[in-house]
């Protein structure tokens, strides 16, 4: 039996009480893989919407954050491609999404610039790109120009972890870890959905990611959900098939 | 079967010990032809040390590449997240990116990433990697589907970046990006350099040393 | 004996679950009158979950405070770097820093980092853990050396950072920072009220609860 | 036998040979703890001078970098503080040491920025201080006022850890980690000194914090040549002693 000596482990019932229409959403993963199957199911049914979301990606129709915008809960996203789901491509040229393209490195420094309490952060990616530089201040540094980019936080971030302990210290599986350490740091409530919760002590000081501080509640996972795509079709065959 | 050449060609580019990004498609196929060349695959969600597909039934869902297939790693491997792996991209610590290309300007612009009127995939990580690697090869197919030159003067589709390929390699022919303009290295059989220079809409220099690979 | 009077009711301050950053001085006296409060003493070199100073012999050089001092870690402690132990602190998840003060000023201004003409120490972490700290303790004497108030007006030395200060316990008094001014809470025995505002250097209003402690 | 296989362990000799007169050095640690003994050793044993440290603080004299500030190798330094090194202090008022001081968590920062590939960052703290704003570029974004900290890279970074593989990924000790991993990034060059160098595939990938990717080079460590300020005076009684 673990001891809940900081208050911070709730059911999803309860941790998606926090996510209500028109707030902001922060997903970790990255197309799909390591984002919360639990909590994502829990706000398809809770049926809230006009969600702005700040995720990689909107990964597959069926799968990660993709039923939240193949079921129209997505009023704007915030994400560095489209491209694994037709369904969000369609809604935004059909004007019921509305998209902010990202280069992806420069929207994960954007996270954790939020997470980290700074102003923005200067980048040389797409300062003189006709589309990304648009509408954003250019900063000259020594006769070089930046784009200056600006923090993302959220209302609330979710995130995905192998093991959790009752303070929050996370640690992650994998590539699951991809873009969730830098979600969790981002939201002004950060909930955290486990595989497994594990007393006070358990985890390595040493081994832990995130640190139970930026933890604000913590859920215990049902387990994916979903098929992943590489269930779906063809077994990979060669190395890198993608 | 262009395709899997391709991939051959490029991986003649890595050598032992480089690290090494690679996007989707064509680029995907190139570990196949590394033979025993220790290469460290870097994946922008979060792995370096990258190795080969997992055995069928053997995939472990939260071990997978950028593009989210299953994927195993090599001794040596580390996971961490993603603004740690686009601060080794940015810092320019990958020594090569292979990329998929819709068109190669001969100043080595790069246009990867949408054509206008079509659906907007968003550009991913392919900004940072074709700007800050320090060599882009871009793997494609010579001409697009209308049969028209994808090696242009100016690119017309929008810009991935501005000069940052160094090395073009299609079913046709290999040309690397100089200072001088585009330079035809190799030619692709059964293609002869009238053929490539037809099919490449940028003035193309011949190598001293330009050969026919059959 | 002040100083551990100050850091005793500064511990009264803390309840179970906090996080809370302890500075030099005075500050590292709080754990020691803290019971079986279950509190997150953060450090900026990275560590969350200090607990007591290691029995003789048994320090780790590896495992130091902020000031280079051996420290032992608590069940669910963990370690990072620095980049992030600030990280914590701007984002505003730092409950309670408990730091040190040469001037208070009335309106919550802090300088607690030099005084001109002096040796120069630097600032150190102390601007960002004073601007950015849910509620900040300035615990410190009430008068300096040359029997000079710390509390005043406006501070003549160099700030640390503006309107951060919560709340001010000194070896004679006890003061809140409110919107209306510095409320005095408590006096200190042998210390009386007069002799409280005579030696402080701002207006004082006087709690309704006002206390005298003995 | 550890195998070499990636050339990256070399002899501190060897290392020694990227530290030149007149080259910026940023050195990982945090009053002295983690910071590299063999390394610094062999740096005033070479005699290289006119150096740019950038480094959390100047440590204490005979410790850490601080015997680099005694021994008047530096010309400048990058630091939060010099409160624990008087000669540093001394060296200071004499007009022998040009010292750049900046907040702990914007110095943290403007070394991620450098090992990042930032162009700068946006921050609050400091913003209308007469002496931490001078010279400093003021962006404002939405009404709001920000300071531009410009990045911090070096020539050579020297780091120290727990332990390395053939490859350069590392693991570092405790509140010994600090500043390192940030300053393992930002270098031109990166030498780690480490108290073991052990096979490949013998971290765990999980559990590494530094990718090898950002280590050139390795050297072992002969380990702490100093005595630490709790050995040399008396023993630290109760809790936090400072």
């Amino acid at each position: 039996m673990i001891q809940n000596e900081y208050g911070k482990i709730i059911s999803i019932e309860q941790a998606i009480s926090y996510i209500t229409d028109g707030c902001s959403l922060m997903v970790g993963g990255f197309g799909g893989v390591g984002s919360p199957p639990s909590l994502l199911q829990a706000i398809i049914e809770k049926g809230v919407g006009g969600l702005t979301l700040i995720c990689n990606d909107t990964a597959f129709p069926h799968l990660g954050v993709g039923p939240l915008i193949c079921e129209g809960r997505v009023k704007k996203a915030i994400v560095s491609h489209i491209g694994s789901n037709p369904v969000a491509g369609q809604r935004m040229r059909d004007g019921a999404l509305d998209v902010e393209f990202c280069p992806q490195g420069v929207l994960v420094e954007r996270i954790r610039a939020g997470g980290a309490g700074l102003g923005g952060i200067l980048v040389d990616i797409g300062v003189d790109h006709e589309w990304f530089a648009a509408g954003k201040q250019v900063i000259e540094v020594n006769g070089k120009r930046f784009l200056l980019e600006l923090p993302l936080t959220a209302d609330v971030s979710i995130v995905y972890a192998k093991k959790a302990d009752p303070f929050g210290n996370l640690i992650y599986d994998k590539s699951a870890r991809n873009t969730n350490p830098l979600v969790a740091m981002a939201g002004t409530i950060t909930i955290a959905e486990v595989e497994e919760i594990v007393p006070l002590g358990a985890l390595d000081p040493e081994a832990i990611v995130t640190p139970g501080v930026f933890v604000h509640y913590i859920v215990q996972s049902n387990g994916v959900n979903w098929k992943w795509i590489w269930e779906e079709n063809e077994s990979p065959n060669g190395q890198h098939k993608n | 079967m262009g395709r899997e050449r391709i991939a051959k060609r490029a991986a003649q580019e890595l050598t032992d010990g480089m690290v090494v990004n690679l996007g989707i498609g064509i680029p995907s196929l190139i570990p196949n032809f590394l033979g025993d060349k220790r290469i460290f695959f870097q994946a922008e969600n979060g792995v370096l040390g990258i190795g080969k597909s997992p055995m069928k039934g053997k995939e472990d869902a939260n071990l997978c590449n950028a593009a989210g297939y299953p994927v195993t790693v090599v001794r040596g491997a580390s996971y961490f997240d993603s603004a740690t792996a686009f601060a080794m991209i940015r810092k320019g610590l990958i020594d090569v990116t292979v990329l998929g290309g819709l068109q190669v300007s001969e100043k080595g612009d790069l246009a990867n990433w949408m054509v206008p009127g079509k659906r907007v995939p968003g550009v991913g990580g392919g900004m940072e990697l074709a700007q800050k690697t320090k060599k882009v090869i871009v793997v494609m197919s010579h001409v697009n589907k209308h049969n028209e030159p994808k090696i242009v003067s100016a690119c017309t589709l929008p810009l991935t970046a501005r000069r940052c390929v160094d090395l073009i390699i299609t079913d046709r022919a290999v040309i690397e990006v100089t200072d001088e303009g585009l330079l035809l290295t190799e030619v692709m059989a059964p293609y002869d350099v009238e053929e490539v220079v037809r099919y490449t809409a940028a003035p193309l220099r011949m190598a001293e040393t330009l050969k026919r690979v059959e």
